[in-house]
């Protein structure tokens, strides 16, 4: 069994140098030449002079892969322990291929779809009075989750495989568990951040004017024709496959209709 | 307001650093907030960049690029909210209407880096056989170099070059049709919000999609956070059920286990 | 006020087309909300129709005929509650209490119609017998003209007829005892809501109970749709979670017969 | 096997029909007479010239039947299927008996019992503000669910018997999630609508008055008079199986009472 | 104000049967709440004994005795924080700071009779072996007494002999002194709570901790009546829950047993 | 078999005497010798003049024993009937040593952590505006829990040592919910009574003065200060260990400091 070359240091550098990540993008192979790049130093102290075993390293690590950037140090580590032990490259390249999907289903569920509109909902409502402490709060908070990348690369690389099962068992529960909580808020964002008001006004006897936003939707449920608006697009996003382009572009001709007709 | 030489620069240089952000997608400087803060600080209107970035943040906050899709630039119109209300000096609103062309462009400027870049797989593929890493760092620099570039280029001609034509055009509007963009302004999160829901809702969650849009409703608060509390709540309560009902059927099952060899045993 | 003789006959109509909709349980414009509003339409007064209605339904709502029992009749009380607030001049809920003894009658009315039609059954199992639809038809359609007729007749004489003894008696009421129905009409209710309870009522419903009374009593709102959605969502959350543990145990269970059916094969 | 000689329009006018089901009700054989009637169409094409097989058909649909109006249309699409099949006649009416008390269930607990109150609620709030939209919404409802008793004699002469399995495994988890709706809203209603407001006023030092109303139910609980006259309502109709009659009449003289001594 | 002679003796006689009270964990008049407005009766002035009652008890919350430890003492906080309000004049929170010295010094003295009252046990043992039912009931007698005493001594000397000191030490404090108590009197409940919180939170119940905050922090309310209906309502949810998961799952295994058992019968 | 000697008025004596639990509480037996004494007038009955056997059952009951006072004649009503019966005494002893510490743990999560602080915190909301209704309505109710030390007696008695499983069966669940229901009024308690206002307020331009505690605590979360300062006492005694009344002196200099400060 080799010994251990990487420091401490070494893993952390891994851990940011994981931000790389996305540094040669492409439709090819997504993600891999920044997820190759980002590991390179750490496979050099590996394989030193072997240069065959370093360029057998750097092919595999070449191949298609595509997961989430705030969680990829936690497969770096954990595969970067791997090759220091010199496991079989077929191990290796087999986790790295079992664990990048998982691995982005969490993190989408966790960052893109239940943090970021959490933390973006909170601080507009500061922003939009005025106060700066909006998106101080914002960057702070994203700061904190880039400095856990380091934190989520030391994992990975101690728990080595066992980490494999953790995850692989918990998975589900904590997408499902983020979603909720992402759901909730999305029902409130809806409420707060959406806004149609209904300009007509209906003349009563005596020349009395009601305003059919008040007098009607507001009564009988306030928010209604946000939430309505807010289904409709979400039902011809995923039922009739339409692209938000389009929705984005139809959306704003309505608008400006109905601002011609004097409803909105 | 004008903008000044110099401040068309700052903003060019802005660009070129949040441009990078967004594409390793690290520190999230990117999203309309901040993006609109820093041009409404650039502008001397922080105001101004506080009010353009909540409102251009909720209308992207379900365009996401999760996936490895590319949605509207989130970059460009962070920018274009604030500059264009600055210019033309338009409500915020129709502001989020206006900038949305350029999110459009950048949008598409990106989709062909996408695609363009894969060309330099196969040098890399010749470097690793090779074992030369400084090859696949050159590769992945130079790749970035090209993003950061283009974005300081695309945001100096979009906001310092093209303000006296946007704001010729915008003045020139008629008021129906500003009004009309304003109010697309305000319904526009609606698509964003249609987007995060196309990803995330199952039956199942509906109650909590409920519960959340009457809160919000019908109880008096000055931000979301109680609803994020309760949201986590709901998530905190649903873990450990799931977790509960886990152990309550393994301890179920293996006392069966125990009494079915047990029983096994005595038949034969 | 005066209710003229076309008046009482379109009252009379209108009893036995409500009348023969109750009986088949069709459209349920027998429900006191719509009666008393024709009834207002009818009388002139829609305001008077609706308020007296809204009363008045609710004190119905748990007075069902579920199970093919018979409640206080409400095609008679939703005629009744208004027609009295009308002619006595009385205030909507003590209408409400005036009201049953009308309610009462009707609901003995019908009563014995579900006896005396039984006798009917003889002839029809003999037309089924000879294979005889026509026969059949006859039947249903003479009973269903005798419950018309009833309806018909029975509301022309309360309204039409009867009105200036009614409202003679009620002005010859003493204060107390007018001011005593009022109160009485806004108890009411909670008989109708001790009904559905008996029905529906259980321990492991006690929470669900609790949440929507805190609801109503400590939230805001103009109507119960919030509470109905979140009643809703409670209902859709314990829909999927019994699902999911079904789901659940029918997995664990599946595996585990597997695990048995092997360890059986070896120990044979 | 028969051939199909019912057509899509026979189908639907049978859910039409089915509205006549309790046009006999009596207390012998509750909704047999009616039953009977809105099926002898369909019947009669069926069963043709053959009028001793038509006869049996009519026996066995006289028998004893109780089920809930605005679903039965789906019990008669699904025999009627299976007569047009010309099915055992054993099965037939072992169906029938096996399936209108699950029915009748499912249809009283979700529109007796949830639908009812929930919709009168709502449209009461409008009326007893004098608006006219109460009452159409109202009956916008009711009407929808009576055109839904086409869709559902449809569904049930397409399912077939295959539908029993259904209806069997989920009639419980479904009636269940529908009082729990129905629950909510009554605790609701109860806080709504009933309403005990006390005038007594006790007078304390300096000629004060304070009511007892106010200072003192108000102030510990909102409507807890209405709930507990409601709660004890509730305990003589189930535990003491008084009837509603005359709880009706002791809750009117009890009223009287009060109002005589100032109480109420 | 002046504590008069009687005024000191009756507290001294109400410190008796509280202490025992207390000692014997019977009726609960010991808690601060019931100790401070049975003070404010004695020293004539009600309302000051309901103030710094509710204020004392909510301090005392989840300083309880359990387990066998003994807390900080409630009765004689109960006691002087009245005392303190009342002889030097200073708010009910400044009271509750001032008035912790005495309860700890009880604390003390009811911890040294815990371990004292061992040494009876050898006598009782004896007792017991000579079947001597009397000489039981004597020990007991004798150690309630002792209890029942120092209570009645202590609160009379801290009352009644210690006021005038007391009231000077208390008025030469200054003026931010005097606040700082006040606002520790306003924290105090904190650690109550955090005692509270130490027996009783588990991670699976933080769900419910954010409810119970939330209800008190954004629903106007004039007791915490609704919120523990609301508890109540979760704890029964929760209760029939647990009841049908098992009940569901006895049901699954009994059906699979049935099923193995047959399965082996044939194979045998 | 023994015959029945305790009549029903003996058995609620003893559910009177079990008050006497704590009369003698030491370290050494806690309420050993109170739990005996409260039953002496029981046994004398059941032994009369067999003095070896009331020896050997007092004896018995001078062991160590710590439970709940509230439900204590529960165990004593179980016990003295297996003592009428004359089992076996070592049954008798393992079933206490078996049962007093569930019945320690149940009540003590009910009336400690649950009961107390609901019933201080509703009590307290009158008493702190000077009502008396609050200090009456918190004695009825101990009154009525102290009479239910009867009915525990009573019940335990009857029912025998079926009782034992019932419990042993049911503990689990009971004590959850109670615990369910004192955690959600323990967080709405800290929102009301934990109270941490901060004086500071800054000096904006134009000399207009914004607080601190409104402007900005109050608008991101109202109570956050009291729920923090909670939840660090928390820690503080569950992870450290530190005393209550080390961290009461602490809070109080820490009061005082900051008054002086005029941050408080
Ligand atoms: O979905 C996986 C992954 O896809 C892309 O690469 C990026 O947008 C990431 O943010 C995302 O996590
Ligand atoms: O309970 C079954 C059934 O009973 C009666 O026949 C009617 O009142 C129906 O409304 C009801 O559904
Ligand atoms: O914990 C068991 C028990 O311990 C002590 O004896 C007393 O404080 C009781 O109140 C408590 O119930």
């Amino acid at each position: 069994m080799a010994s251990k070359v990487l420091t401490k240091k070494d893993v952390t550098m891994l851990g940011i140098r994981s931000s790389l990540l996305q540094a040669s993008f492409n439709y090819e192979r997504m993600q891999a030449g920044g997820w190759l790049w980002a590991q390179l130093p750490a496979l050099k102290k590996i394989y030193k002079q072997d240069s065959s075993a370093l360029s057998s390293a750097m092919v595999d690590n070449l191949e298609f892969i595509n997961t989430h950037p705030n969680l990829v140090g936690f497969l770096m580590g954990l595969l970067i322990s791997l090759e220091e032990n010199h496991e079989d490259r077929n191990l290796i390249k087999g986790l790295k291929l079992a664990l990048f999907g998982p691995i982005a289903g969490i993190g989408d569920a966790i960052f893109w779809f239940t943090f970021l509109p959490i933390i973006a909902g909170i601080s507009c409502s500061f922003a939009s009075e005025g106060l700066i402490i909006g998106p101080i709060i914002f960057v702070a908070s994203y700061v904190a989750i880039w400095i856990l990348r380091i934190v989520w690369t030391h994992m990975g690389y101690t728990l080595g495989t066992k980490s494999f099962e953790i995850l692989k068992d918990n998975s589900d529960i904590i997408s499902n568990s983020a979603t909720i909580l992402g759901i909730t808020v999305i029902g409130a964002l809806i409420a707060t951040y959406v806004s149609i008001e209904l300009l007509p006004v209906i003349q009563v006897a005596g020349g009395i004017e009601v305003s059919i936003q008040t007098a009607f939707f507001d009564t009988i449920f306030p928010k209604l024709l946000p939430m309505a608006y807010t289904l409709l697009m979400f039902y011809l996003l995923k039922k009739k496959q339409i692209s938000p382009v389009v929705l984005i572009i139809a959306t704003i001709i309505l608008a400006i209709i109905c601002s011609y007709m004097n409803l909105l | 307001m004008q903008i000044t030489l110099i401040q068309g620069l700052l903003l060019s240089i802005a660009a070129i650093i949040i441009g990078v952000d967004y594409w390793l997608e690290a520190f999230f400087i990117f999203r309309p907030l901040v993006v609109s803060t820093i041009t409404g600080i650039i502008l001397n209107d922080v105001k101004l960049g506080l009010t353009t970035g909540a409102l251009t943040e909720l209308a992207f906050a379900g365009l996401t690029p999760a996936g490895g899709t590319q949605p509207p630039n989130p970059v460009l119109a962070g920018f274009m909210s604030t500059v264009i209300a600055y210019t033309a000096n338009v409500d915020a609103k129709a502001a989020l209407g206006l900038c949305l062309p350029f999110s459009f462009l950048m949008q598409y400027v990106i989709l062909f880096y996408y695609s363009a870049f894969s060309f330099f797989m196969a040098k890399a593929d010749k470097a690793a056989l090779e074992a030369n890493p400084n090859a696949i760092g050159k590769i992945n620099v130079i790749t970035t170099l090209i993003v950061a570039v283009s974005y300081g280029v695309i945001v100096f001609a979009c906001t310092y070059l093209a303000q006296d034509a946007m704001a010729n055009l915008v003045n020139s509007m008629p008021e129906k049709l500003i009004h009309g963009l304003e109010v697309a302004g305000g319904i526009l999160p609606a698509i964003g919000f249609g987007m995060l829901l196309r990803v995330m809702m199952k039956a199942k969650y509906i109650p909590y999609f409920i519960v959340g849009f009457l809160m919000a409703n019908f109880i008096p608060m000055s931000n979301l956070l109680p609803v994020a509390l309760v949201g986590f709540a709901f998530a905190a309560y649903d873990f450990f059920n799931a977790k509960q009902r886990k152990y309550e059927l393994q301890e179920a099952l293996a006392r069966t286990n125990i009494n079915t060899h047990g029983g096994n045993q005595d038949g034969i």
